[in-house]
């Protein structure tokens, strides 16, 4: 019995998992039809329909069932299945009494779907009707269950990875076991990935959604990419979400592109395919929901400057609570439409902040590698330990937190202090150059509050 | 004075969290800060152990209902907290709910002060004036 | 007494008009508040805050001034005035029975604001009570008596031009007339000008919004701002409406606003100041409300973009009737929000799209000055009369309706039958490259029949 | 069949006038177009001299209100018009008004189909149903 198989057995002893039937299982992805995998849609689409993808879960079979029904009304292109927060932290006895207490009352009593209790033979069902690609969302650091029971399911997108869930997602969840984790789940996917089309892999660009430097998003997007790529994952998504100013996102868009290639090809995975995914905007939204519907427009008219294969929804409720269906399948109808009418777009290119950029992940990327460490998951995890890589907000107790990033007079995010990132002398002063630093320090901490809520 | 405050729970939503430890600060408190994903028995220890007078809880993802339940109960397991002002803000729902319905319940299990969806300049204006009037004979 | 005077005479003698105290209207214009005057806030404010102003004109007084309470509200930079379309066809007894029955029953029985009607002693205090510049929007061929109302009223921007207001507005008011009647109004704004800020002129782009190419439009803008600074005009803004293609609107900006700086200067007025205006979009709206509001969101990043001074915006109700007030105020609300969180936008230069539709400009230009006339407005009206100017859709008996434009697949208006229309040859055939006209006639008829409901 | 058809008075939206002019002739109509900012009267005439058996009235900017009162008493004065199928479709109110309100209210003017912003292709079906119901004995 080999390792996976062993810890395979591990993980499934557990009351509340289905029984599984690994045999059929094989069987379903190995038939399952093209149409579930995001994978085969990236190929098929012509290059110029970005996907659609919302957001959402509820707890109840039912209401997500009935969601899923709203946003085939409204012309999806990808389904979420978000989970709940229980799940997430592999509680699973608390989320079977929350979806139990959900499905009496008709109150919701979890923040998503509860799919290891659901289970996969149920929740194939309801995947199989729409016969349309679900990505998973979750955050989960221990996601091995969660994906096993994803795949069962006909769910051939799963997000997140190592980094991205844990450091804007837990306080204190140890950082070294999330990287061996995950290491399992790439490998289930990458061993999957051969029997039909492959499992799309993609990872969570917007991490803090607060003052991240592109610099750091994207020095993250390419490790847990070339994480994936290691073990087997033939299809991978890098994302990242709205920066705030327009050119900063065409910027980094294109710097992401073309790393991702390179890296990939540095590494021998030249064969697999990546694709960009943009978030609409993620950090603090507008209570106004007129207001919050323009930026979501903005975010569209944006995602499709920067030339993405998918975007990521948000919606007029964003700052008010979880949304009803209703206005989740708004957003995407609108999306949609703007898409449609939106025609006759420029080639942006600004080949100085590209440069700068470049050279930054270049650098850091560089101080990973040249980290003593005999593995990649280790090199990157002794970098964010060392400060190397610092993500600004992260509420985890690993991360350095030095690092001080500010908006410049055009809402570029530049970084003001450097911390441990090894961001190179002349890239620095050019940050630094962009912005106002003559100010004294209470005023550099009031502009940082107000850089949060720009959009509001 | 002495404020202990943080974000309850599992919850994670740390921006508001360093906001308030910067406005404390500002306004002239002094500040323990516990951080995000705290429990409620660490709030309680950290209020003893510091002697604040003030406990200050955010919760932002909306479980703060879930806890509130159980802030009377824990309480009363410990001694010398009866003048400890007690507020609370953020999203104190999952989804959305009105003021009018949510501050009343918050008040029965046992807050002082609570702001849903409350800027957090006026939520600290009302916890100054709060402070005021009590120590006003 | 000059020319001017005596018509000026002639037009007062109307039973329905103020007496005019002509003194105290020079005192009044001379003293008046500089805010009132849109050519001292495009000197004022920051370049880069676009002046956002909304459409809308209601029969009475009460219901006007709640539309501008609403609008302060909303934040607006520059009031409409929208003239109902009895004044516009100068029948001001019909006007005054509408209005009192408008006034009567609460129920609007005209679809504007009846500026003569209501008399310029009444207006000004609505206007003076605001203190925010007011544009007149009309349609009027001519606009005489108009103009003397509206700007002893306060109105100091006054839209409209002897092309602009006829070949979308009318069937068969004699052109030449036109050209003559407004002839009367740059003379009235030039000589007010002189008094305090300039009147400002503004030109009406849009045309009948239906697949106008963008050397038709700029030809029209640049005739009438040279008609207007001739007669001693000092401040113009010349406009355009949304095309439908980003890179069309970007280049249609860049390249008018070089060419109205150079034939300002080659008539020696440089010293007028030239503004740009962007109408969000002026063709057929969808019917659907909150695609509405997407369009609408769309041109003001596209305006953003092309670097407009003011914008003019639309309300989610277009499709469907007369805007309410809310819908109105809402709009004007939105639309500066999202100026307020668009930012780093990139600076977008397309050389060769702005050399052919410069050298298209040049050339119908230049056979326009190449016409035997003794005067420029002569020259115009010749050229209209014969087709080197021709305007798609217009239903005017004069317009020759002679060229055909498509869209191309991004979307840009191309000229794929010139008429008599001098478009140079390379500039043609680089007009048709880029369409598909391999198709049958009955195929390109459904595709222009398409391109009319694209935003749809 | 012979169409008369154009936009009614002081109206001069030309573009569905113009679709409407391709549309009737593809769909094998003899057009007489008479374009926009067209008066009751002229219709009549033209309906009388070309021997028109439909007329197909236009009205979007919210004028049709005030013609439409006019119909019956100006088409009383022409002989021979009882058999015309008459139909106007457009945009029937000023501002926004519900078509179940607004057809009966114009069938009342004498129109025998009332179109109130619907699509043309949907309109014109309708317009060629009707004929063939009435000339199905
Ligand atoms: C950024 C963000 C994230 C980031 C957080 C990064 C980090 N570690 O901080 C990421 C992407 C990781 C994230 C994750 C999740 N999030 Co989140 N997130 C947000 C978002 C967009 C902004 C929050 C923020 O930083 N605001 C800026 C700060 C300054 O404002 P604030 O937090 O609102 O705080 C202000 C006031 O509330 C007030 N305040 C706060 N506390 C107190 C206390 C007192 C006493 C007073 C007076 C005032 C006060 O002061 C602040 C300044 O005015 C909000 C939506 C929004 N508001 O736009 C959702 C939101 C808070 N998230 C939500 C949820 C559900 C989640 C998730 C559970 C699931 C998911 N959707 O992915 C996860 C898991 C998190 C967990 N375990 O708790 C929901 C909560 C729903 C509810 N309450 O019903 C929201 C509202 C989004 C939504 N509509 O669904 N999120
Ligand atoms: C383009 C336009 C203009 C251009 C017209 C250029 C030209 N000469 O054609 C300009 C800018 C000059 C203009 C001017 C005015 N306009 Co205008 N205009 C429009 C706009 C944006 C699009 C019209 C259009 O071309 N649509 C495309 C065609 C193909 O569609 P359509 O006209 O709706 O016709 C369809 C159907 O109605 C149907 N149909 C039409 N007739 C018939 C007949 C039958 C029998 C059937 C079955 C179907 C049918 O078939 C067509 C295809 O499906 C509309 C708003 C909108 N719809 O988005 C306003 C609109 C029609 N205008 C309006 C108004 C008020 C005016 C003005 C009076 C004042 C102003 N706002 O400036 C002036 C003056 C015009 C006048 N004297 O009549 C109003 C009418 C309001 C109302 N009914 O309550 C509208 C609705 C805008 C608004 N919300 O205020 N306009």
């Amino acid at each position: 019995m080999s390792l996976l198989q062993e810890e395979r057995k591990i993980i499934l002893n557990n009351e509340f998992v289905d029984t599984f039937d690994f045999a059929e299982v094989k069987e379903f992805v190995t038939n399952a039809s093209k149409d579930l995998f995001i994978s085969h849609h990236f190929k098929q689409k012509a290059k110029d329909k970005m996907l659609v993808q919302p957001r959402g879960g509820f707890p109840t079979y039912k209401k997500q069932f009935a969601l899923y029904e709203f946003f085939v009304e409204a012309n999806v292109d990808v389904l979420p299945l978000t989970i709940d927060s229980n799940t997430r932290l592999n509680d699973y006895a608390t989320a079977s009494k929350m979806l139990r207490l959900s499905e009496a009352n008709d109150v919701d009593m979890l923040n998503g779907y509860p799919l290891v209790n659901h289970g996969y033979r149920t929740t194939r069902k309801m995947i199989t009707h729409f016969n349309k690609p679900v990505s998973l969302r979750h955050g989960t650091p221990d996601a091995r269950l969660l994906i096993e029971t994803a795949i069962a399911s006909g769910i051939f997108e799963i997000e997140g990875g190592p980094i991205t869930y844990l450091l804007p997602y837990s306080k204190n969840f140890p950082l070294d076991k999330a990287f061996l984790y995950w290491k399992y789940v790439e490998r289930v996917c990458a061993n999957y990935s051969t029997l039909n089309e492959p499992i799309n892999r993609e990872s969570f660009g917007p991490l803090t959604a607060t003052l991240v430097p592109p610099a750091i998003t994207i020095v993250i997007q390419l490790l847990e990419m070339l994480l994936s790529l290691e073990e087997g994952v033939k299809s991978f998504s890098v994302s990242f979400a709205q920066n705030g100013s327009m050119t900063q996102d065409i910027v980094t868009g294109a710097v992401l592109k073309k790393l991702a290639k390179y890296y990939a090809e540095q590494i021998d995975c030249a064969d697999a395919a990546i694709h960009l995914v943009y978030h609409q905007w993620m950090g603090a939204f507008p209570t106004n929901r007129d207001y919050a519907e323009q930026l979501i427009n903005i975010s569209t008219v944006i995602a499709s400057m920067v030339g993405a294969d998918k975007i990521i929804t948000k919606t007029r409720e964003e700052a008010v609570g979880i949304p009803t269906k209703e206005a989740n399948a708004k957003t995407v109808a609108n999306t949609q439409y703007t898409l449609r009418i939106l025609n006759g777009l420029p080639n942006v290119v600004d080949e100085e902040e590209e440069e700068i950029l470049t050279l930054e992940v270049q650098a850091i990327m560089q101080a990973v590698f040249n980290d003593a460490a005999d593995t990649l998951w280790r090199k990157v995890f002794n970098s964010i330990k060392n400060g190397i890589i610092d993500v600004p907000f992260s509420p985890h107790i690993i991360n350095h937190n030095e690092m001080i990033t500010v908006r410049d007079a055009k809402k570029n995010i530049r970084i003001i202090k450097r911390g441990n990132v090894p961001i190179p002398d002349r890239c620095y002063a050019y940050e630094k150059a962009q912005c106002d630093l003559t100010k004294d320090t209470t005023s550099i901490v009031n502009d940082i509050i107000h850089d949060i809520g720009i959009m509001q | 004075m002495k404020v202990v405050t943080g974000v309850v729970g599992n919850d994670i939503h740390v921006v508001a969290n360093r906001l308030i430890d910067l406005s404390l600060r500002a306004r002239g408190f002094e500040v323990f800060n516990l951080g995000v994903n705290t429990y409620l028995e660490e709030f309680f220890d950290a209020v003893v152990e510091t002697g604040a007078e003030i406990l200050l809880i955010s919760s932002l993802n909306g479980e703060a209902e879930g806890w509130g339940r159980e802030v009377k109960a824990l309480k009363a397991q410990y001694k010398n907290l009866d003048d400890l002002i007690m507020m609370i803000g953020g999203n104190l729902v999952v989804g959305s709910g009105k003021a009018e319905d949510i501050v009343p319940r918050y008040k029965k299990y046992g807050f002082d002060l609570v702001c849903h969806q409350v800027d957090l300049n006026t939520g600290l204006d009302t916890l100054e004036a709060f402070i005021q009037e009590r120590n006003t004979p």
